[in-house]
């Protein structure tokens, strides 16, 4: 077994104790620390991406039991991307975050290991309980980088938050435990085996439960009508914090992918739901479209383009073809890394602009704005899909990859949600970068130091590598998408995987 | 005896549902700890549920599901009670909070209890600048 | 030997019994809360001790062998109700600022254990 | 005989549980509630050790141990909110 | 392989980030920097021009992204010749004149940048072999037109013309990109050459309407065809030597490129011919109408050009070969008058200060040389013979007049194009007449006077092609138009004469009624109405305006009330969300459960009425939130009970314990929150909330009636039978626990550490006031501390006895770790907290920490030795006269636990009792009466 | 050193004397893990120790238990009886108790038994310690509960806890 794959999660972990044992030497020990774990993770995160391009699926039993009966980490193609994807984010986060926001936020750098932590165990289990776990590590961290030096509004809305997911949970739990009550495993490779033999009166039962879940995920990727906490949530995160929080999304995105390949792959209840899915991300698609135009402010504008990205996902993996997913993936990545980038540069907008921050109506001249402006440009250019920047190759290949059949209506989905975003970003990028001081207006400019502004050209610098090695890359993500879309060589994998020294059944 | 535990789920889940539905984040709290206990009850009973069997290997006794009950979701439901707890800590701390700092215990910090008549704050600095121990609740 | 035992057991648990359902009843029967008060010392007295000897006296005879480890839960029970009743005592005495019974020295004690003089408008200060 | 009287002292201690639930519902004032609780907790030792008698177990030892040790403190904790609000002054 | 397309191609990209970089030179540096763009690459394209001449289209290609068929390649044939041409010359004379109109504050490098920028998404467009690439330059041409156009950001039109100019044109492009995609599906490549083979396929296919609607969606966009053609004359808010740019040879005429470019392919067909020239015609009529009635040079020049451009697209939907011939030609006429137009208006705007017709006039004695130049300029805008646009109306006029096949567009197009030449005349004499002749001008500041020289050789070079076109078309430009229309037409190229006379014939006639009526109109105009007073408002932007602030007032509106950001409405969607998704696979037919009754012993009924009844007063007790806590109280009891009847030990003690922690925690929050809820003023929705929440409850109940009354089928059994041997724990939830899923706990115990750090991290600075404060300072209780002084020594016995005993029998870390917690949260509540803090300080972070660590390193040991993380060992040892132990590796897993639930219990309970008051809050909320509290809620009356 | 080691030797038996209650053995393991806890539990807990009390002498108290569990049933059958008849029979009331007892450790055991004791609740101890507020459930006599109290419980605690 390849100790490689547990790391993502041991590695944060043990940065985030080694931190919190640090805490009292100081923020320049804490950063030291943190930095050594991202730069490991990171490393870890690429070593595996090399491992799992082969299309091998590596299976980590951990404490040597059988996948039914412990607890096994899968890495195939799928997870091997989301982890590097979240590592790179992840790079940049802390770069912005050592730009001075973890010094006002007690905890910062222990919680963002965690969090991180919570974010590769979601991606690297296969392990239907065990994701819940992770699940709840990961928004249980992110409460605490939500709140953690924030005031007034952000507590209620991080109240939303916290109400909101705790219910999520709460269903989780209730689907699981239908779940196991009617099959008897929680190993995702076990359940897709048993599920294909289920009797049709369990059947029913099944799909209820399985409803739930799925109704769980799609709440946390906000899908509609769940998707009511997005917009203020991250609109009111920090930055840093922000940027974090798009892979989250992608947390409830991988796993409707996960589980619903997987789990539902084969026998009795393929396909099921993905037609809902379909039609709901496509109305997620306009509506976020229209909360982009309806945005007052530059970081809930950006946080509704998190929303747009989902929904655009939710329509390339419910159209469950090789190619729709293989393009997704290649969305997903991309749309992290910008709307990063763009919740980092709303960041620093805001603090440039004194008391008018990133309010959108108001007249504040911006200083010192060239190269904010340029990125944001990027980033505008990117994230809305237009040439020649990933987002367009991301899309282009989303709308190519489109069945006939669902054609017309994915297609006006994509344009009208980008018309909407192009028109809102004009407006957006306009008020914001082309107003003019006005004699006397007491604009503060809060100084922004330049690994904050180096953490945007980094999230930014990925999309245009991602737009340069677009071949190498989509090829991956076929690959990806090819591999999880034949759940039964994974399930095969998976129960074979023997223990090292344990007896592989009784 | 599953008819009564199916049932008693089902009245903690009704009491618990429209407990979350209200207004005040307290008790949206007390509606989500009824919720946890119809969770723990429900994730408990799919091990289905028997008298006196308990998971606790004795001497001499096979260790087959005919001497004992399922331990697998007794495992579950401590993990998911532990986790429960975590959570409510976390919400209490964030209504409190909430409270203190937007002068409501409003979920969605509308200000018609008369016992708080101050000044609404400031919408826009939630950033924090500078400590937020000496600007704290000021509004 | 055995029926006597068994017998043993059963008064055992009927005077348990008895003493905890008594004491619930006052819980319900009485019209004031220190009245109230009385009755559940019953069934952590004598109604929790005859259940434990009962208990003991079980499982050693017949059962697993003796636990001697049950008389501890009697032991805390022991300690720690006075600590129950004496707070809630304080609570209820906490409630009932205009009626609570004056020190014979004459002053008023108020829920902070401060003397105070009496006055028309109650504990202020 | 003595499982009859087993079972019927588990019935006996289950209705006075019911009644300390009803002065819980019913109070009137706070500090009967607080009674009722406590002495619900009571009951339940009670109880425990009934049905380890009528399953002839130990395992629920740990249980009622931790009532008569720790049982005390929720009556504690909501005796003191009501003598001062702030329970860790 | 011939690398020079690449190198035309990036020439001004290449600039562009140079100039852009040296921002420091001299302006004059810049210039030519800037200028050294299209000027080596009018060099390259030089050298092929033979190969282009002789009818051989250059070409390279270099893989992009071959799986989506995006290939970065480059194809010059005739047409792209001419447009690459027309982009490089005009672009080179555009350098040099802004060079000289650009004032001081304008920053030139990045002026020079963005005109390269778009020169370059020009150049990329006409050069692209590749549909896909295609757009991808289409695009850039938007976005880099965008920052053209609001280069004077700090002026309100700027803004705004942009603004309008992106939306429209990168509106227009997203439909191109869905049209070209469906290109792509029914040829089966994006291949320009593969595309041109499918013509027939493609003009057959039932995807052909859809696939043309939306490309010339696109077209009609870019080139400000009606209805889009608002977005031109607002982009006049630009620079001048970008509206002489964008307006004249390039951007607008993207559009006409890509028609002209798909033309053989999608032209030919009765859906072709009639949305263009008929949108065509009307773009015609009604630019060339509005042009009249500009006061702005630049408005009338912006009008005149949707006017041309509604005749080049009229031209190409006749479909005919000769009318392409001629909307080739009158693409180079239309740039080469129109560019020293603008130029000229731009000369005149910097000499006089102003662009306003109604406070110019008389100008030829000022500006004599620049006069006579925008006159003759003019005249070949009107059409006037012996200039170029005389040649290419001409044919326009003859194209009309032979429509075959289709009567009515035939009379329709003649009209059109009849108005078209008379009101083309009325607005180019009263660009003449008012500017340069009559009385003025008024209320200037200087005296105005010709420009400085260079200023005006593009303007001379361009009248000069005019007129050098007008008189010897054979001559100049006869080759350059049958290389461009060649590679349109292919075999199809038509025979035909450019000379300047054709005899009198018809369209002749048509010419010179044009110029008469359009002589006779303006002056009939000018005597009937009062043309300067005579205010046109631009319907298009006032409706653009209407419709994209309406936009975006109603998306706010419609958002503020669909998100409105109610946590109420976010968990009643999940609830009815969760509510369909498990409801929807019953729908139909649903078979109610048999239900039995049986098996439930007495006590059971009893524990379950109390939890019945408990939870129904905790309901309706919860406006009153002590009450209802007191209430939960129970319930937890109860929940722990049914757990020990229904054999689960662990669970219990886990239940009761975290109980009274939960318990604490509540009160210690109801500290800082209000005592009670205020009545909900709305019962009906309390009524809805009831309905949702009984059906929601059945929903529960049944499901789980029904999972619970399955036969069970589960790995349990192995579980059990492999605990001991394999696991040394004879009790076999804490096996699971600590082994086989010992994964779960440690993510659990991670979710327990963080909770206790949010917790800290919230409260650690923050300040709150309680609700009501008692008064007083703390109150002693010298008899409770006592008692609990005892039982602290004994309880942490206990919890010593649960640890160890955790593996084999009920207990483990988790408990005994609250069992450690909570004798010493009694002492924080009996003895106060500054109190036990100053006798036992600890470090409860940490302790946290520590214990993750212990948890990790216990998993990581027998990685170390080869193990995947976690693996268990067993440790069986023979003590001298200790005799046996038994020591599991999940112990020290266990001791990690222990820690995190210590310190983490221990962070949140000390820092939810310790929070520091607010001073000033306090004295809002005030403090309680003792005498005046009720004690039924124990709450002031 | 002994002193500083085991600076309660009682709680010292007490822990080790609970330990093995619990086990339930009394083999090697159990006595040295019993040992260890009587050592480390009282460290612990004197940390908390707030009034140092004295113990003296401890003769008294197997007849102090031995009156006391006599008390308590004897109590416990008479309240039982009032409970279970007319409630208007029942003429409750609050009583000063006046103490002569000052070490802490004797007050609390002192309303220990008092509340223990059915029909006694001790509800409430004056600030200053002189006066103990003792709820009975039926009175006639304050005095003679008065006197009975100190006689059968004060006097003996006093000898334990000087
Ligand atoms: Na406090
Ligand atoms: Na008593």
């Amino acid at each position: 077994m390849n100790p490689l794959v547990v790391l993502p999660i041991l590695l944060p972990l043990l940065t985030g104790a080694l931190v919190l044992m640090s805490e009292r030497r100081g923020i320049v020990v804490q950063r030291l620390v943190s930095w050594l774990g991202v730069s490991a993770l990171l490393a870890v995160c690429i070593a595996l991406l090399v491992q799992a391009s082969d299309g091998t699926v590596q299976v980590y039993l951990l404490g040597d039991w059988p996948a039914r009966l412990g607890i096994a980490l899968v890495l195939d193609r799928l997870s091997a991307m989301m982890a590097l994807t979240t590592a790179l984010l992840a790079v940049a986060c802390l770069l912005y975050a050592c730009g001075g926001w973890d010094r006002r936020a007690p905890h910062f750098h222990a919680l963002f290991q965690l969090q991180l932590m919570g974010i590769n165990g979601a991606f690297l289990t296969g392990d239907i309980f065990n994701l819940f776990v992770f699940f709840e590590v990961l928004l249980i961290a992110s409460y605490g980088l939500m709140g953690s030096g924030g005031r007034r509004a952000r507590m209620r809305i991080g109240l939303h938050y916290v109400a909101f997911n705790v219910m999520a949970s709460t269903l989780f739990l209730i689907a699981l435990g239908l779940l196991y009550g009617l099959i008897g495993t929680l190993n995702m490779a076990e359940i897709g085996l048993r599920l294909s033999e289920v009797s049709p009166q369990d059947a029913r039962l099944l799909q209820a439960a399985l409803g739930l879940m799925l109704v769980v995920f799609c709440a946390k990727a906000a899908l509609l009508p769940l998707y009511f906490w997005l917009p203020e949530a991250y609109g009111r995160a920090p930055a840093a914090v922000a940027a974090l929080f798009v892979i989250m999304t992608k947390v409830g995105l991988y796993a409707v992918l996960r589980v619903g390949t997987l789990v539902l792959g084969a026998g009795l209840l393929s396909g099921f739901a993905w037609q809902a899915l379909l039609f709901l991300g496509m109305l997620t698609l306009l509506l976020a479209g229209v909360g982009v135009l309806a945005a007052a402010r530059l970081r809930t504008l950006v946080a509704y383009l998190v929303l747009v990205s989902a929904a655009t996902l939710f329509v390339a993996f419910a159209l469950q073809r090789v190619d729709t997913i293989g393009a997704g993936l290649y969305y997903l990545a991309h749309s992290t890394f910008v709307a990063a980038a763009l919740f980092l540069l709303a960041d620093i907008v805001r603090r440039r602009r004194g008391r008018a921050q990133d309010w959108l109506q108001v007249v504040a001249p911006m200083p010192e704005k060239t190269l904010p402006a340029l990125l944001f440009l990027l980033a505008a250019v990117s994230v809305a899909g237009l040439p020649p920047l990933s987002g367009f190759l991301g899309k282009l290949m989303l709308m190519q990859a489109t069945p006939a059949v669902d054609t017309p209506w994915v297609w006006t989905a994509l344009l009208l949600s980008s018309f909407m975003v192009v028109t809102a970003l004009a407006r957006a990028g306009s008020r914001m970068f082309w107003r003019v001081a006005p004699e006397g207006d007491g604009a503060r400019a809060d100084p922004v130091p330049w690994v904050q502004t180096g953490a945007v050209v980094l999230l930014l610098g990925y999309g245009i590598v991602m737009t340069v090695l677009a071949g190498p890359i989509s090829n991956y993500t076929r690959a990806a998408a090819s591999q999880i879309l034949d759940p039964a060589a994974m399930i095969d994998d998976i129960r074979h995987s023997a223990p090292l020294h344990r007896e592989p059944s009784p | 005896m599953e008819l009564a535990m199916a049932s008693a789920i089902g009245i903690l889940t009704a009491g618990g549902i429209y407990l979350l539905l209200r207004a005040r984040s307290f008790d949206v709290i007390l509606g989500l700890t009824l919720l946890s206990y119809a969770t723990n009850l429900l994730i408990f009973s799919a091990g289905r549920l028997f008298v006196g069997k308990a998971p606790v290997l004795r001497e001499g006794v096979a260790p087959t599901l005919d001497h004992y009950v399922d331990p697998l979701p007794q495992a579950l439901v401590l993990t998911a009670i532990v986790i429960a707890f975590a959570m409510t800590a976390v919400t209490l701390v964030m209504a409190i909070r909430s409270r203190g700092d937007n002068l409501s215990d409003h979920v969605d910090g509308r200000r018609n209890d008369p016992a708080s008549a101050a000044p609404q704050p400031v919408a826009a600095s939630d950033a924090g600048g500078g400590s937020a121990a000496s600007q704290g609740g000021d509004a | 030997m055995n029926s006597a035992v068994e017998f043993l057991l059963v008064a055992l648990l009927v005077v348990s019994s008895f003493f905890i359902f008594v004491g619930s009843l006052g819980l319900v029967k009485l019209d004031d809360f220190f009245k109230r008060l009385h009755g559940p010392t019953k069934a952590s007295t004598l109604g929790v001790g005859c259940i434990l000897l009962a208990s003991m006296g079980y499982h050693a005879l017949l059962g697993e062998g003796l636990q001697p480890r049950e008389l501890l839960i009697t032991v805390f029970v022991f300690i720690t109700a006075p600590i129950s009743a004496h707070m809630m005592a304080k609570a209820a005495l906490s409630l009932m600022m205009d009626t609570r019974p004056r020190l014979p020295t004459g002053k008023q004690v108020d829920s902070q254990g401060v003397h105070v003089e009496p006055t028309d408008d109650g504990g202020e200060h | 005989m003595i499982q009859i009287a087993i079972v019927g002292s588990m019935i006996v201690v289950g209705i006075s549980m019911l009644l300390a639930l009803w002065r819980v519902v019913r109070g009137p004032t706070v500090p009967d509630r607080i009674l009722g609780l406590d002495t619900l907790s009571i009951a339940a030792i009670a109880e425990l050790m009934l049905f380890g008698m009528y399953t002839d177990t130990t395992i629920n030892f740990e249980i009622a141990l931790i009532i008569a040790v720790l049982g005390f403190v929720s009556t504690v904790v909501l005796s003191k909110y009501v003598l001062r609000r702030d329970i860790v002054e | 392989m011939n690398p020079s397309l690449e190198i035309l191609l990036a020439l001004p990209f290449v600039m562009a980030v140079v100039v852009a970089l040296l921002r420091d030179v001299p302006r004059g540096v810049t210039a030519w920097l800037a200028a050294a763009a299209p000027l080596l690459g009018l060099a390259i394209l030089l050298t092929l021009t033979p190969a282009v001449m002789s009818g051989q289209v250059v070409s390279s290609q270099h893989d992009w992204i071959p799986q989506v068929d995006l290939v970065f390649s480059l194809r010059l044939d005739g047409l792209a010749w001419m447009f690459a041409g027309l982009v490089l010359l005009i672009g080179a004379l555009v350098v040099m004149y802004a060079h000289y109109y650009l004032s001081r504050q304008d920053s030139a490098p990045r002026f020079f940048a963005y005109l390269l920028l778009f020169m370059g998404a020009m150049l990329g467009m006409v050069l692209a072999g590749n549909l896909l690439l295609l757009v991808v330059f289409w695009e850039l041409t938007s976005i880099s037109s965008f920052l053209l156009i609001g280069f004077w950001s700090h002026r309100r039109d700027a803004r705004e013309g942009a603004r309008m100019a992106l939306t429209i044109t990168a509106g227009g492009g997203l439909a191109l990109l869905a049209g070209v995609l469906i290109i792509g599906r029914i040829v089966g490549s994006y291949d320009l050459d593969a595309v041109f083979a499918a013509g027939d396929l493609i003009r057959n296919s039932p995807m052909y309407p859809a696939a043309l609607c939306l490309i010339l969606l696109g077209v009609f966009s870019k080139s400000a065809q009606f209805p889009f053609h608002f977005w031109l004359p607002h982009a006049m808010a630009a620079p001048t030597p970008v509206s002489a740019y964008l307006h004249s040879a390039t951007m607008v005429k993207a559009g006409v490129f890509l028609l002209a470019r798909l033309h053989p392919v999608l032209s030919g067909t009765d859906l072709f011919f009639y949305l263009v020239s008929a949108v065509g015609a009307i773009t015609l009529v009604m630019g060339a109408w509005n042009a009249i009635f500009q006061h702005d040079l630049k408005g009338l020049l912006a009008y005149s050009t949707i006017s041309h451009l509604g005749l080049i697209t009229l031209l190409f939907g006749l479909s005919e070969p000769m009318a392409t011939v001629a909307a080739v030609f009158h693409i180079l006429n239309h740039a080469t008058f129109k560019a020293s137009l603008f130029m000229a208006a731009g000369i005149i705007d910097h000499e006089t200060g102003t662009r306003d017709i109604r406070r110019l006039g008389n100008l030829r004695h000022y500006l004599p040389f620049t006069s006579a130049l925008a006159i003759i300029a003019s005249l070949a805008m009107a059409g006037v013979p012996l200039l170029n646009g005389f040649l290419s109306k001409e044919m326009f006029f003859a194209e009309a007049l032979d429509i075959q096949h289709h009567g009515g567009m035939r009379i329709a197009m003649i009209v059109a194009a009849f108005l078209a030449g008379v009101f083309g005349v009325a607005y180019s004499l009263r660009f003449v007449y008012e500017t340069f002749f009559g009385r003025g001008p008024r209320a200037l500041e200087d005296i105005p006077h010709e420009p400085p020289r260079w200023m005006k050789i593009p303007v001379e070079i361009l009248v000069v092609l005019c007129l050098a076109v007008g008189i010897f078309p054979a001559w100049t430009i006869a080759p350059v138009l049958d290389t461009a229309a060649r590679a349109i037409l292919g075999a199809n190229m038509p025979s035909y004469s450019l000379a300047v006379w054709h005899g009198f014939n018809l369209p002749l006639l048509m010419s010179v009624g044009g110029m008469v009526g359009g002589i006779a109109l303006y002056f009939g105009l000018r005597r009937l109405l009062d043309l300067h007073a005579i205010m046109t408002r631009s319907q298009g932007r006032w409706l653009f305006h209407l419709n994209q602030e309406q936009t975006f007032r109603l998306a706010s509106r419609f958002n503020k009330l669909w998100v409105n950001g109610s946590l109420q409405r976010s968990l009643l969607w999940l609830v009815l969300a969760a509510m369909v998704a498990a409801g929807a696979p019953f729908v139909g037919d649903l078979d109610w459960p048999q239900l039995r009754l049986d098996n439930l012993p007495a006590l059971g009924w009893l524990l379950w009425l109390m939890l019945v009844a408990a939870t129904a007063f905790t309901v309706r007790l919860h406006r009153q939130r002590l009450l209802a806590v007191i209430v939960m109280g129970v319930i937890g009891v109860i929940v722990s009970l049914t757990f020990a009847l229904l054999s689960a030990p662990d669970l219990a003690l886990t239940q009761l314990l975290v109980e009274m922690v939960t318990l604490a925690l509540m009160l210690l929050a109801m500290n800082y929150l209000p005592s009670s809820s205020p009545p909900e003023p709305s019962a009906l929705r309390r009524w809805r909330d009831a309905a949702i929440a009984i059906v929601a409850g059945t929903g529960v109940a049944a499901l789980a009636y029904a999972v619970m009354t399955r036969p069970a089928d589960t790995i349990a059994g192995e579980l059990l039978a492999r605990s001991l041997p394999e696991a040394y724990g004879s009790n076999v939830v804490n096996v699971i626990l600590v082994d086989f899923r010992g994964f779960d706990t440690f993510g659990e115990i991670t979710v327990f550490g963080i909770a206790a750090l949010v917790v800290h991290a919230l409260l650690r600075h923050s300040r709150m006031a309680p609700e009501k404060r008692m008064p007083g300072g703390p109150v002693p209780l010298p008899v409770p501390a006592d008692l609990t002084q005892i039982l602290f020594p004994l309880a942490l016995t206990v919890s010593v006895y649960l640890f160890l005993r955790g593996h084999n029998a009920p207990g483990g870390g988790f408990v005994a770790g609250l069992v450690l917690a909570v004798p010493l949260l009694m002492q924080y509540v009996v003895q106060g907290m500054a109190s036990v803090e100053s006798r036992f300080a600890f470090n409860y972070i940490a302790c946290i920490g520590v214990g993750l660590l212990i948890a990790a390193l216990t998993g990581l040991v027998p990685m170390l030795m080869g193990y995947p993380f976690l693996t268990s060992g067993h440790l069986d040892l023979e003590v001298p006269w200790l005799g046996h132990l038994g020591l599991a590796s999940a112990m020290g897993f266990d001791i990690g636990v222990y820690l995190v639930v210590f310190g983490g219990a221990m962070l949140i309970l000390s820092m939810m009792g310790t929070v520091k008051p607010s001073k000033r809050k306090s004295s809002q909320r005030g403090t309680i009466q003792p005498s005046q509290r009720s004690p039924r809620t124990g709450e002031v009356r | 050193m002994i002193k500083r080691l085991l600076p309660s030797p009682l709680l010292t038996l007490t822990v080790s004397g609970f330990w093995l209650l619990l086990v339930g053995n009394v083999g090697p393991a159990a006595l040295l893990m019993a040992a260890l806890l009587g050592i480390c539990m009282p460290l612990f807990a004197a940390r908390l120790d707030r009034e140092f009390a004295r113990i003296g002498s401890l003769r008294r108290l197997p007849k102090m238990i031995v009156v006391v569990g006599y008390d308590i049933v004897r109590s416990n059958i008479e309240v039982a009886l009032r409970i279970l008849g007319p409630e208007s029979a029942i003429k409750p009331g609050f009583i000063w108790v006046p103490l002569d007892i000052r070490n802490i450790h004797g007050i609390a055991a002192l309303t220990s038994i008092i509340t223990l004791t059915p029909g006694t609740v001790s509800a409430e101890l004056s600030p200053d310690r002189d006066y103990l507020l003792v709820h009975c459930f039926h009175v006639e006599d304050p005095d003679a509960v008065i006197a009975e109290i100190k006689q059968r419980y004060e006097k003996p605690l006093m000898e334990i806890f000087p």
